[in-house]
């Protein structure tokens, strides 16, 4: 399966998503440079993180007009497999492709540190290999990443079961302490009505070798494989 | 040539994180009667060369396309004769 | 022109003695006009000349078997194995950082990170090495807020992540925070550049943000007086833009994978005047540039003013001729300007021109080497013999242990450093396989087989009563972390902050500590690869603590022999390697408890420390121990604490028998140096007994890992605490420091 | 009751960074005229039980100890009844 990997001048996860698909997953990768609107044939594109221009004014308020995020759209459009993480996240909130908004960190600070997520839908293509109600460890790295959205849409979301992942603590209680950043509903990531379009603030890649601490971001990885090969 | 003075804020329901720390910043610093704090964007932009009701609606676009986030923020906007 | 515009009061006001511009006119055979006495001034300043401290630098080590590159160039480089180069160097940003913390402490990170891509290497690493006065002043708050809040600005955005650092706060720092930032870089080896012009002809590229009138320095108020509209001239602060910065790493390293490329050198202090200066001198040739095309951001900017101004990111580029298109065109991908503003030229002059009018004309070799070196007189400060005198019977035993160990825990010098760790992205690349909070961090290098230990330290309070002792001590201490991570220590680079040197006393402390730095340096077999000294670290004189801080970089052959200080299991094993004496003095004990400065700081035997070095390092390549952790400030109780909190999961207890009949309050909080406490499974004991008697290094068995509680006993004191009360003291005392 | 409206801006001079930015972004959008980008803070701050003369006192103060930072930045307010 070939992954494409968005690359906008200010991104700096693509090489480590690169490491993990090529030298631990043995994948095919390729970058994808936003000032191009082709997607080298990807099977899934891959939003990294980073400060995709500088995320003056607003984080992926600028980069959601680079001609990639066109063709991003258009591939979404039919069904294609596109996973935002951090700044990918929230470039497509900003593009319109995910519901809501990441506003910054209610503790008015960037937060590197490890979380504790539920699972809350194993109803996508990017969570297929986990099961619902499982607590994940992974690494979150920002300082806009409080999520935000209107009551009505919120409803939306519940009711079409959009919520994917919620922080929470080790034994899975959505307590205050265990939300870093104060997103609405600990809310820490949601795809769209058809599923098909995955963002999340949380890095997985970065969690996807023992040596580095945790190793549970490989079952998002192994799902969207298993999604491919059913496909 | 014109000037454009554009403001942008969070939307009433929107939780302004920014605006409360620095009102119990304002507190601590011993003000007194500091109610609520909201904090946005105060943009300014020169246009050249355009008359005002075209500069007007080139603003509005702007905002709409690009310097407000609909979801979280409301905008508006003056614009002047330059060199004010 | 008929009468002299350079009145001494201009000269003056340029910082230059009547001495240095005898030599200038000298140097001249004429009075230079006022743009050269800028580029003069600027160029021989103590920050770009180094006049007050070369001749003492001198005297350290730079050779080694693994150094490439010593001091002289942007940054100094170490062959790592594996066809790959380590580039690495040590900046300060102090002054900047006090008038304006944030934007100073941002565009000092920004100028580091240029010094290693401009050597051809990714920056893969930053350290922030702080100093502060003490937190309960609203006014250290907001700078130490402000400073950590620009380094995580500006590295976060950049996307370099900063995995280490140091925080310290004492009085002295008060008048003169410290900001001194480390950033580490890997390049392969064929592939290094050097910041040195070449080749008569060749294009010499202007590239990055436009010029304004930042950072310009005081002098331009008296050169505005020469010119009408000198009130629009008023200088401002340099403000970094990290965005930018990540588009020069790209754009620049795109490039030098190609061959198009002679030379880089980034533009930062003197600007222009010292990029040109340098790389012409470096190259042995001269080099001319056209002000009229340097692209700039602000109306009616003087040749003066250009060739001196501070605005950040950008670098000059001499590329080979023919070449400026592709050139352009890669710098274009990245959204970068790009214009030629000259050419290298032959014989050693720096030419400048604006709109083809002559307006500098100067020897580049006598701005970046002839500057003069000083011997400047030095003689102990007064106080000194005094501070080292300790009456300990004057010192009362604490009645009551538990308590003096959690205001040790609780006190910001000790306490944890995750408040700020924690807002600093410290993962990014996937390579950081040991985070901070442990004695030194470890990154994994590319293929993933190979790995680096790093660590910052330096104890300024050991310093103010014994500089070269101090000296010796940072040097130590920092390859005492580097090996309790696994690592073996290959090199140093270092930040030198003092006072004036134009005081005897403050000279007399920075030859010491370089004395000291040298000698450790020696024993050691780690040269000094770069590094950078800041002097007129004082405000109405005030000076701050002499403050040497020294960044070791150590190589594991094995990613698997990465260590660090935590307790792992129930029943292991507790252990020091080394010995404790009754040292006292300099305590951070002393300073918390009495708010005393003063004792002799501990003693230091550099070949007892490397014997206890070579035995921790063989304990771990041999996989003994389990966890390993220096023993500094707070002495063997907090080491022993640390080791039992702060990882990741839930703390783990300790049960620990001391047997030594020194003073407890000397046992359990002196700072004796060459101290690593492990723990191993027991059945592991014979072997590291061998190992140790081997090295011939004295071990103790301390005791047992488990429980929840922290159990420390002696034959006269006693002190039993949960181990979760102990985190939570140690975890809190940074954030309640800063009010929050 | 009162409402104060507080406009903080880069000193001339100052890089702007982020309005460099938003202006190339306006460009590249097809905006035509596009001159100087300026971006800067707009604070609105509720004053509860304050006489008028007494608030300016109190928001100048704002500005000056906590509000805008005197070595990049400037700083202007208004005055209104508050509701509006
Ligand atoms: N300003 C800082 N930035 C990043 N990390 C820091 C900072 N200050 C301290 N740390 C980290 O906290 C840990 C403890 O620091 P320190 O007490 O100086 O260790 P040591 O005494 O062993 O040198 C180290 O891992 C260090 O890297
Ligand atoms: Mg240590």
């Amino acid at each position: 399966m070939k992954f494409g990997i968005v690359v906008f001048p200010g991104s700096w996860s693509q090489q480590d998503f690169y490491h993990v698909i090529v030298n631990v997953l043995k994948e095919e990768a390729c970058y994808l440079w936003h000032k191009e609107a082709d997607l080298q044939g990807a099977d899934c594109v891959i939003l990294p993180g980073g400060f995709a221009h500088g995320d003056y004014l607003r984080t992926g308020a600028i980069a959601r007009f680079s001609p990639v995020m066109k063709e991003v759209a258009r591939f979404a459009e039919r069904g294609g497999l596109v996973l935002g993480s951090c700044n990918g996240f929230q470039i497509l909130t900003e593009a319109g492709l995910l519901a809501g908004a990441l506003l910054r960190n209610d503790c008015m600070h960037y937060r590197c540190t490890w979380v504790h997520l539920r699972v809350e839908s194993q109803k996508t293509p990017f969570t297929s290999a986990m099961t619902r109600g499982q607590v994940v460890r992974m690494p979150i790295s920002h300082g806009e990443g409080r999520y935000y959205i209107d009551e009505a849409a919120l409803k939306q979301l519940v009711e079409n079961d959009q919520i994917v992942f919620r922080y929470c603590d080790e034994g899975g209680e959505l307590t205050k302490e265990a939300n870093p950043n104060g997103s609405l509903d600990h809310i820490a990531g949601v795809c769209n009505e058809r599923r098909n379009v995955l963002g999340l603030m949380p890095h997985p890649e970065r969690a996807a070798e023992a040596i580095l601490g945790s190793e549970d971001g490989r079952a998002m990885f192994a799902s969207i494989l298993d999604t491919f090969a059913r496909a | 040539m014109l000037t454009a003075k554009i403001y942008v804020t969070l939307k009433p329901g929107v939780l302004d994180a920014q605006g409360d720390t620095v009102k119990s910043a304002l507190e601590t610093l011993g003000f007194r009667g500091v109610g609520d704090v909201r904090i946005g964007k105060f943009l300014v932009i020169r246009l050249d060369g355009h008359a005002r009701e075209q500069a007007a609606a080139q603003v509005e676009e702007m905002c709409r396309r690009l310097l407000a986030n609909p979801v979280i923020e409301d905008y508006s906007f003056e614009l002047e004769e330059a060199g004010r | 022109m008929t009468v002299s515009l350079i009145t001494p009061d201009l000269v003056e006001s340029h910082g230059l003695t009547a001495e240095e511009y005898d030599r200038i006119l000298a140097i001249l055979g004429r009075e230079p006009n006022l743009t050269e006495l800028g580029v003069f001034s600027a160029m021989w300043s103590e920050h770009c000349s180094y006049k007050s401290s070369k001749v003492h630098l001198a005297t350290l080590p730079t050779k080694g078997s693994r150094v490439l590159q010593g001091p002289g160039e942007n940054a100094g480089v170490l062959d790592i194995g594996d066809g790959l180069a380590l580039v690495f160097k040590m900046e300060s940003h102090n002054h900047p950082s006090f008038i304006e913390p944030y934007q100073g402490a941002a565009t000092g990170v920004g100028g580091i990170i240029r010094d290693i891509f401009t050597m051809g290497a990714r920056p893969i690493a930053l350290f922030d090495s702080l100093r502060f006065g003490p937190l309960d002043d609203p006014k250290n708050r907001y700078l130490f807020c402000g400073v950590v809040a620009g380094i995580a600005g500006y590295g976060n955005a950049v996307g370099v992540p900063t995995v280490g650092g140091e925080a310290f706060f004492a009085e002295p720092y008060r008048s003169n925070p410290l900001v001194n930032v480390m950033c580490v870089g890997i390049a392969r080896k064929d592939r290094l550049f050097f910041a040195r012009a070449g080749g008569v002809g060749n294009p010499v590229i202007y590239v990055g943000a436009k010029t304004g009138r930042d950072g310009i320095h005081g002098a331009t108020m008296a050169s505005g007086a020469f010119d009408e509209g000198s009130e629009a001239r008023r200088p401002t602060v340099q403000v970094g833009d990290p965005f930018r910065e990540k588009l020069l790493i790209e754009a620049c390293l795109e490039l030098m994978e190609g061959d198009d490329l002679v030379a880089v050198q980034d533009m930062g202090a003197a600007g222009l005047s010292c990029a040109t200066a340098e790389m012409a001198s470096r190259g042995g040739t001269g080099i001319e540039i056209d002000l009229a095309l340097v692209p700039r951001r602000e109306q009616g900017m003087t040749p003066y003013e250009l060739m001196l101004s501070e605005s950040q990111e950008r670098m000059l580029v001499v590329a080979k001729r023919g070449r400026e298109q592709r050139v352009r065109k890669v710098f274009e991908k990245w959204d970068l300007d790009a214009e030629v503003i000259g050419r290298v030229t032959e014989g050693g002059l720096l030419r400048v021109l604006d709109h083809g009018r002559l307006v500098a004309e100067i020897p580049a070799a006598a701005l970046a080497d002839d500057a003069p070196a000083y011997h400047r007189p030095m003689s102990p400060p007064d106080e000194i013999s005094e501070s080292r005198r300790l009456d300990l019977s004057a010192v009362p035993p604490p009645g009551d242990y538990a308590a003096a160990l959690l205001e040790l825990l609780q006190s910001p010098n000790l306490a944890c450093k995750e408040p700020i760790w924690e807002r600093y992205d410290h993962m990014l690349f996937l390579n950081t396989v040991v985070r901070p909070g442990s004695d030194a961090v470890v990154l994994r290098l590319p293929g993933g087989r190979r790995a680096i230990a790093l660590s910052t330290d330096g104890n300024g309070r050991y310093c103010a009563i014994d500089p070269y002792r101090g000296g010796m001590i940072a040097v130590a201490e920092a390859a005492r972390n580097v090996v309790c991570a696994g690592g073996e220590p290959l090199a140093i680079t270092n930040c030198l902050n003092f006072g004036s040197p134009e005081r005897p006393a403050i000279m007399w402390q920075f030859v010491e500590a370089v004395k000291g730095i040298g000698e450790a340096c020696r024993a050691m077999h780690t040269p000094v690869t770069g590094g950078n000294v800041s002097f007129y670290n004082e405000t109405s004189g005030h000076a701050i603590f002499p403050t040497p801080i020294i960044g070791m970089i150590g190589l594991l052959e094995d990613v698997a022999h990465a260590t660090d200080q935590w307790f792992k299991t129930e029943g292991d094993l507790v252990a020091l390697l080394g010995e404790t004496k009754e040292e006292l003095g300099a305590s951070e004990y002393l300073a918390v408890r009495f708010g005393l400065v003063r004792g002799e700081p501990p003693s230091l035997d550099l070949a007892t420390e490397q014997a206890a070095q070579r035995a921790c390092l063989e304990a771990i390549r041999r996989g003994v121990v389990r966890s390993a952790h220096d023993c500094s400030e707070g002495g063997l109780a907090v080491a022993l604490a640390e080791s039992c909190i702060g990882r990741a999961g839930a703390p783990i207890g300790v049960d620990i028998e001391l047997r030594d009949t020194i003073r407890p309050d000397a046992l359990l909080f002196g700072e004796s140096q060459s101290r690593i406490i492990v723990s191993l499974q027991e059945s592991d004991w014979p072997r590291l007994q061998e190992i140790a008697a081997v090295h011939r290094v004295p071990l103790t068995h301390l005791g047992t890992v488990g429980g929840t509680r922290l159990k420390l006993r002696g034959a006269t004191f006693a002190l039993d605490l949960p181990i979760k009360e102990v985190e939570s003291a140690w975890r809190g005392g940074l954030a309640s420091a800063l009010g929050g």
